[in-house]
């Protein structure tokens, strides 16, 4: 049901639409005009190199960087002038590139920390069930998970919160190849959920079969657009820019 | 007789070193500065036409710390020719800045400050102690509570030089007069809390608990006690209080209490012109000390005026020839150790029935003449002294 | 018991009592601290100023409001003192935090010393400027004079009172903070605050009032000490040196490693002050002067006199065996 | 027997109050191989890092490097002796110029580090070989920038140059591609390789591209123990380890 | 790089020169205090803008150096040269045992580490039997420098004091420049990392703190023959604010900054008390605060932005 009301609106509203974003960390000029859209339902990366971009985009997106200027809407509605907790609120679910997990909650805590913000976001059991490490280890303090461990519990905390809009900072970095492997399919079982999706991402071959489109970023500016169904004749072009 | 010429540049200099600012403002302070500058005026007024040589007055604070207080002094010494200083507060700043005053060949006349080490140990040619001093507080206070039936104490001293100094002085007045003493404990300076050494002395049983500390550590033990029923059970002597202290804590809580001052305001027609003067540009009364640093500038004055030099060993010694004539200290005289030999006086104080303004504080109780209120000078153990003998 | 080791139990107790007392102090303070320092990572320098500015309100509004305004009949009493002078302390707290804390969030946590180190003074210069130094009364309320005699001592009411409101307080923060949602929130606010703010909570605000809350602790305390020390200004800046040793003995971890250590070491300057340990240990060496001499440093340590440092003796001896504090956790 | 082992590890294990993160795990690390550890998250191979460089005490167990019990020493010694690591995250000293980076960590051999009445122009004398690690690893024109503008890619290769500055004997490096592009992998792996002839390298690495590549002996941990050990065909090949790690269906 | 150096050459020239003339115009026991002063803050510097450890309890080596060197020529008869030496090595002694105590934390706890040992110097002081306790240590003859030149003569004075300030100044400028200090700066930006390159770092910042706080001593113990007497107030922790206060306002991490500080402390200090009594901690207070939320780089620091740009 919740894939077919998703179907519906996806088809006429832009859920994300950011234009000629510049961001700033202190005085170094970092984001130089980003343009991207992400629909309804869509599951969108950032690819790019080191040092491109990609996570100051995320962070932009929630003002979390220095000074940013340009245009960001969310379901039409304008926040590049809005505090970070208020952006959140309109329903974003962030997963940092460095985790985030706080060290003086324990796992459940951690997992319960985030604040609903809407309905429809999956419950503690399913959660549990997508992830069982976690379970084995909720009670204890959420930094003394390993490197894995953590970068799943800071992935699942979002789902809880009811947010729409994921933005997921390298979240397979670290892992174990079965563990990327069960992601992947967390990421389509959230698109069939009816989330939206961006993902920025090393790891070419798990994001590909994902994505709907791919944004690539270069020096602060989206140089390529990519369909997925552009994927097999633009390789060569990502395979220049990327190293893939 | 008199030549400007000998006066080094034309001007006496005055330096005021007091606290300004800190714990003793109240019986110091800017009322010391009134004090120096009334001196003045009243000089001025007796040599009529004005005075015969410029005067000035500068004042600084010393913020009860020595080195701040040597450090000025050096600087109004040699650099701003300051001729005398008068007041410093506390034994720190007095012990500091004596020696220099020596050395440099200027007078001091301290008034705050309460050592007897002032006369004794540090005592210098060119200083006079004007105003009171540990061993006339414990003279005075000491044998008076013995006498009225107090003869077991225990001290609650304030841990440094001036509060040992003040338990031992009162410690063997009290021997000598017939009673015990019981033991003492020593309280961080400056104190917060006195309920814990209150407790100790409680248990000592004790009839009459010291106070040998000074300024708000003793105004605290005072309220303290009667918080924890230790009064009216045993008895509070407080050594050294002025009476701003007694001011503040109010007839309710110091009522009863014996003290010793050499001044108050309602000793007499004199007493009473003169701090009404004081009471009107201050809004306070007088303290011994602003009467002290009154009559020492005042004789200063004189006594450059009559030898017509700010030399400091001739001035010195026309200070120590001739007797003070004011109504501080009237007809007292300077003693070799650069004690001002004059009466003391004991006092007690009002209840709160007996007290009909916020200033009428004292019973007079006792005068304690000149030639009993000090250490002898036999007991001296200054080296002017003791070199002669 | 007590009696053989050379004191009265009156005595002994008497002092326990004391130290609980001073302790429930440490307890406020160092908890007060310990809150601003978990989420803005500043020690709170200014907290003794803020502590004494609680005293101050309290007393203006008991002795000086009136006649400032005009309505000479105008009384703020105690009571209210409990809660307006918080209120107050607390709004120039987040003033303070508003206007200067909030633009060194991004720097090293040490300007957040230097700058209520600062702030410290100003206020301390200002209330001497106004106020003078030789110390203030305040009257206990009329409903807490008086006291009860516990047979081994003489128990004023103010003071059990100061120890059963300052626990109370302690209590009721702890469980916020350990115990609740809002607890979780602060905790991980201490950590990431910028992440938890991208989780939709509004952090800037939780910040601001939390040091709000830290200084209206203070100023609580401050209330409280008000009838049992002189109102002064420089009673904060003395305390506020041993509360520092107390958070280091206790290590920041926990809310209630605070509370704990801060009761814990009012009770053993109490017991220093009665002066039984020196006196046992007197006992325990007297059948050997060798023992007795050698052991000599350490029974200094232990007179009365030395209650001033016992706390800093402590806390050499905690940093060396668990430097993170009794209650902190390693990092 | 006849192997020559440089670091060996008998029945080391380590808990974290009651939770045994690792468990009786014995290693034998052959002088001048690259030696990979992988296994799933939460395997316990940081905590093995951790315990070998003395960041964690173990609780049971023994270490022998070249022979010698340095179970008990401190983590400086322990690089004193020429087992240095590298860390997950990136380690730079960043208003240090790249050159003088290098220098810090070529400095400590000259042993006047706490001659702070000497004129640091000593140590001018360390230029010349910090040039060429920093050319090693391709760095040498950025020898003068402030290290905080380097991109991360170059920061995880100047990490490697001051690690090499040691000369270590063994070098222990902690997922060193993690958070790299894909053309930094290429150049790190080649970097690697170069470097580990003549030493010993330990790494973890969840790259398996990686590891297949440079791991000459391959250690698999789960659940705190070793799961199996051999060259990464034999490793791959391993059910358990395919179910436990790589995954059905990778590639 | 050899603009830089060629400034610093520039800058030392220039405070010589001050140096040497200074005590023709102003009176010259104003800048034995600013001297004494600066070479305190200079130390304190080596310490906070260097290694980037910040002691709250400074005043604690001022005062060990003052009341040692005080004790030690006025009790003993050494000569102030001696007592000098004596001061500076027992600030490092007690700077030693601080050092060791502290390193055991870091950042703020640091800071309240070093404040409270401090605080436990200045009620030691206040017990011990010579220092006179709140009378503080009296009378501290000045003697003859090596036996020579009689220190009662105000120029003489002056000279050794500045001498005794260049030798440490220069002391400090060499240890920041050496492979000491190389280190001591890679420990400040990056502690885990030099661990792992086999610093013991520990022991690097135990030396820092130990030679800070020697030449603390040296500073305390000059000042206590200028001024001939040692006191509590050099214990206090507000001296440790005080000094604190001189080097940021001067300028955190540069070379002169905290001589410039140490300058405009004194100075604000000295022309103050004269009326305005309790405003002086007022108008710190203020200084502090605009020196931390719109003026970090201090005096010195936003002078050398300012050439660079
Ligand atoms: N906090 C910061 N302060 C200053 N510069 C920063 C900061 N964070 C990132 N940068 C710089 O901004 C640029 C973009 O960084 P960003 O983290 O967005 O890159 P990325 O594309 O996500 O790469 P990565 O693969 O390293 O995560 C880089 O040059 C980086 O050095
Ligand atoms: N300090 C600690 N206290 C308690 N448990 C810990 C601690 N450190 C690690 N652990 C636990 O030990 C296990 C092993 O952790 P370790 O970090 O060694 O895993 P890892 O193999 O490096 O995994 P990854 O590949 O995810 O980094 C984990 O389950 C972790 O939760
Ligand atoms: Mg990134
Ligand atoms: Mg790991």
């Amino acid at each position: 049901m919740d894939s077919v009301a998703a179907a519906v609106e996806g088809s006429d509203s832009e859920l994300l639409q950011v234009k000629d974003l510049h961001a700033w960390y202190g005085e170094s000029h970092v984001l130089h005009g980003i343009d991207l859209v992400v629909r309804r339902g869509e599951c969108v990366t950032l690819l790019g190199r080191n040092g491109a971009g990609r996570t100051t985009t995320l962070r932009a997106i929630l003002g979390l960087t220095g000074r940013r200027t340009g245009s960001i809407r969310l379901n039409g509605r304008e926040t590049i002038g809005l505090a970070t907790h208020r952006i959140a609120r309109l329903g974003i679910g962030y997963c940092p590139e460095e985790r985030g997990i706080f060290a003086s909650l324990t796992t459940e805590e951690n997992l319960l920390l985030p604040p609903l913000i809407a309905p429809g976001g999956l419950s503690l059991d399913e959660i549990y069930q997508m992830f069982p490490n976690l379970l084995e280890r909720r009670s204890s303090p959420g930094t003394r998970l390993s490197g894995g461990e953590q970068q799943m519990l800071a992935m699942a905390r979002i789902l809880r919160t009811g947010a729409k809009l994921l933005l997921l900072d390298e979240i397979t970095e670290g892992l174990a190849p079965v563990i990327v492997q069960t992601l992947g399919r967390v990421i389509r079982e959230l698109k069939v959920r009816g989330f939206t999706i961006v993902l920025v991402e090393q790891n070419f071959r798990f994001a590909a079969p994902l994505a709907d489109r791919h944004y690539v970023i270069e020096h602060g500016r989206v140089a390529e657009v990519v369909t997925h169904a552009e994927l097999g004749s633009k390789m060569d072009q990502l395979q220049e820019i990327l190293g893939v | 007789a008199f030549s400007q010429a000998k006066v080094s540049d034309g001007i006496v200099k005055i330096g005021v070193l007091t606290d300004l600012s800190g714990l003793y403002s109240d019986l110091a302070g800017p009322g010391s500065v009134l004090a120096a500058q009334m001196a003045i005026d009243d000089f001025r007024a007796e040599t009529k036409g004005g005075a015969p040589f410029k005067i000035e007055i500068v004042s600084a604070d010393h913020l009860n710390k020595g080195d701040i207080a040597a450090n000025r002094a050096r600087e109004w010494f040699e650099r701003d020719n300051v001729d005398m200083i008068a007041d410093l507060v506390t034994t720190s700043t007095a012990l500091a800045v004596m020696p220099i005053a020596q050395k440099l060949g200027k007078i001091t006349i301290v008034s705050g400050a309460a050592s007897t080490l002032i006369t004794n140990e540090q005592c210098t040619e060119n200083n006079v102690h004007w105003t009171y001093d540990t061993y006339a507080l414990a003279n005075g206070t000491g044998r008076a509570v013995v006498k009225q039936g107090g003869d077991s104490w225990y001290f609650l001293t304030a841990d440094y030089a001036f509060g040992h100094s003040l338990e031992k002085d009162t410690g063997a007045v009290v021997q000598a007069s017939g009673g015990k003493v019981l033991g003492a404990v020593r309280h961080p300076f400056p104190g917060t809390d006195f309920s814990s050494f209150l407790l100790k002395a409680q248990a000592s049983g004790a009839k009459v608990i010291g106070l040998a500390n000074a300024g708000t550590d003793t105004t605290n033990s005072i309220r303290q006690a009667s918080e924890f029923g230790i009064t009216p059970k045993q008895q509070l002597a407080g050594l050294l209080m002025f009476v701003s202290d007694v001011h503040s804590l109010g007839p309710k809580v110091a009522g009863g209490m014996y003290l010793t001052e050499t001044f108050y305001w309602d000793l007499n027609e004199q007493t009473r012109a003169w701090s009404k003067r004081f009471f009107d540009k201050q809004k306070r009364m007088p303290t011994m000390v602003h009467a002290g640093v009154y009559s020492g500038v005042l004789h200063y004055l004189r006594s450059v005026a009559a030898t017509g030099t700010d030399d400091a060993k001739a001035v010195m010694g026309r200070m120590r020839a001739t007797p003070v004539n004011d109504f501080f200290a009237p007809g007292a005289r300077i003693r070799e150790d650069g004690r001002l030999i004059k009466d003391a006086y004991l006092f007690q104080v009002k209840t709160p029935a007996e007290s009909k303004g916020p200033w009428d504080l004292y019973h007079l109780r006792q005068t304690i003449p000149a030639d009993q209120a000090w250490q002898p000078l036999a007991d001296s153990r200054c080296a002017l002294v003791t070199k002669k003998k | 018991m007590a009696e053989l080791l050379g004191i009265t139990p009156q005595a002994l107790f008497g002092q326990l009592l004391v130290g609980l007392i001073n302790g429930s102090f440490y307890a406020i303070l160092s908890l007060g601290l310990a809150i601003i320092f978990g989420l803005l990572n500043i020690i709170n320098f200014t907290h003794g100023a803020q502590y004494m500015m609680g005293a101050f309100i309290a007393w203006i509004g008991f002795y000086k409001l009136g006649e400032w305004v005009g309505n000479p009949d105008l009384v703020v009493n105690y009571w209210w003192s409990l809660l307006l002078a918080p209120l107050a302390v607390g709004a120039f707290g987040i003033l303070i935090e508003k206007t200067l804390l909030k633009r060194l969030y991004h720097l090293d946590h040490l300007y957040g010393l230097l700058l209520t180190f600062g702030i410290a003074l100003i206020c301390e210069g200002l209330f001497r400027t106004w106020f003078g130094i030789s110390g203030l009364r305040y009257d206990v309320p009329a409903q807490l004079t008086g006291g009860q005699n516990l047979g081994f001592m003489f128990m004023p009411n103010y003071r059990a009172w100061v120890v059963v409101a300052s626990l109370a307080v302690c209590f009721v923060t702890w469980f916020v903070i350990e115990r609740t949602k809002l607890g979780s929130y602060l905790r991980a606010g201490t950590e990431n605050p910028r992440l938890l703010q991208a989780f939709g909570i509004n952090v800037p605000l939780m910040i601001t009032l939390t040091y709000g809350y830290g200084v209206a602790l203070a100023a609580f305390a401050g209330v409280l000490a008000a009838p049992i020390f002189q109102v002064n200004p420089l009673m904060g800046s003395n305390l506020i040196i041993v509360v520092f040793a107390v958070v280091v003995i206790g290590g920041m971890g926990s809310i209630a490693g605070a509370i704990v250590t801060g009761v814990g070491l009012g009770l053993i300057e109490g017991v220093v002050k009665s002066g039984v340990i020196a006196t046992v240990i007197d006992k325990a060496t007297s059948g050997s002067p060798i023992v007795a001499q050698a052991i000599y440093p350490v029974k200094l340590l232990f007179q009365p006199e030395a209650s001033a440092v016992i706390i800093f003796v402590v806390m050499v001896i905690v940093l060396l065996v668990r430097p993170a504090g009794l209650f902190g956790r390693e990092k | 027997m006849t192997e020559d082992l440089i670091l060996e590890t008998r029945g080391l294990t380590k808990e974290f109050k009651g939770f045994i993160a690792v468990n009786d795990v014995g290693m034998r690390i052959r002088r001048g191989t690259i030696h990979a550890l992988i296994g799933p998250n939460g395997a316990g191979k940081t905590t093995t890092f951790n315990l070998l460089t003395k960041f964690h005490a173990p609780t049971r167990g023994t270490i022998l490097f070249n022979g010698q019990d340095i179970t008990t020493e401190k983590p400086a010694q322990i690089a004193r002796r020429g087992i240095v690591r590298s860390f997950q995250i990136s380690a730079v000293f960043p208003h240090l110029t790249v050159l003088e980076n290098v220098r810090i960590a070529l400095q400590r051999k000259l042993g006047l580090s706490f001659q702070f009445w000497r004129s640091e122009r000593v140590l001018d004398q360390l230029n010349g070989r910090a040039m060429e690690l920093l050319d090693a690893v391709d760095l040498g024109r950025f020898a003068d920038l402030a290290t905080v503008k380097l991109p991360y890619g170059r920061k995880r290769a100047l990490e490697i140059a001051t690690t090499l500055a040691l000369d270590p004997e063994m070098m222990l490096l902690d997922e060193p591609m993690a958070g790299m592009g894909h053309e930094d992998v290429g150049r790190v792996t080649a970097l690697i390789r170069k470097v580990a002839a003549n030493r010993t390298i330990l790494m973890v690495e969840h790259h398996l591209s990686v590891v297949e590549e440079l791991g000459d002996t391959i250690t698999v941990l789960a659940r705190g123990a070793v799961l199996a050990e051999g060259t990464y065909a034999e490793v791959s090949s391993n059910p358990l380890v395919r179910e436990a790690y790589i995954g059905v269906s990778d590639g | 790089m050899n603009v830089r150096v060629n400034g610093t050459l520039l800058g030392i020239a220039l405070l010589l020169v001050v140096g040497l003339i200074a005590p023709l115009l102003v009176y010259p026991t104003f800048m034995m205090k600013v001297w004494c002063f600066a070479l305190f803050a200079c130390a304190f510097n080596l310490l906070l803008g260097y290694t980037g450890l910040l002691s709250f309890g400074h005043a604690a080596f001022l005062s060990v150096g003052g009341y040692l060197a005080g004790h030690a020529c006025k009790a003993w008869g050494f000569t102030p040269e001696l007592g000098i030496l004596l001061g500076t090595c027992a600030g490092g002694a007690v700077g030693y045992v601080f050092g060791w105590l502290a390193i055991r934390r870091s950042g703020i706890y640091f800071a309240m580490i070093t404040l409270a040992l401090s605080q436990m110097i200045y009620f030691v002081w206040l017990q011990a039997p010579f220092t006179g306790g709140e009378d503080g240590l009296q009378g501290v003859p000045r003697g003859r420098a090596f036996g020579l030149i009689d220190l009662d003569n105000i120029y003489a004075m002056y000279y050794f004091v500045f001498a005794v300030f260049m030798a440490g100044f220069l002391l400090i400028y060499r240890t920041i420049h050496s492979p000491f200090g190389q280190v001591l700066k890679s420990i400040r930006e990056n502690e885990p990392r030099a661990i792992s390159l086999g610093y013991d770092v520990d022991r690097f910042k135990v030396l820092a703190f130990t030679l800070s706080a020697a030449l603390s001593g040296t500073a305390g113990a000059t000042k206590t023959l200028v001024f001939q007497l040692a006191s509590l107030s050099d214990a206090h922790w507000h001296m440790s604010g005080e000094v604190v206060l001189m080097t940021l306002l001067g300028g955190l991490g540069t070379v002169f900054g905290p001589v410039v500080g140490a300058l405009l402390v004194i100075t604000l200090q000295n022309q103050l008390p004269q009326g305005v009594g309790a405003w002086v901690p007022v108008i710190m207070g203020s200084i502090f605060v605009v020196c931390v939320t719109a003026f970090r780089r201090g005096i010195v620091g936003e002078l050398q932005a300012l050439f660079r740009r």
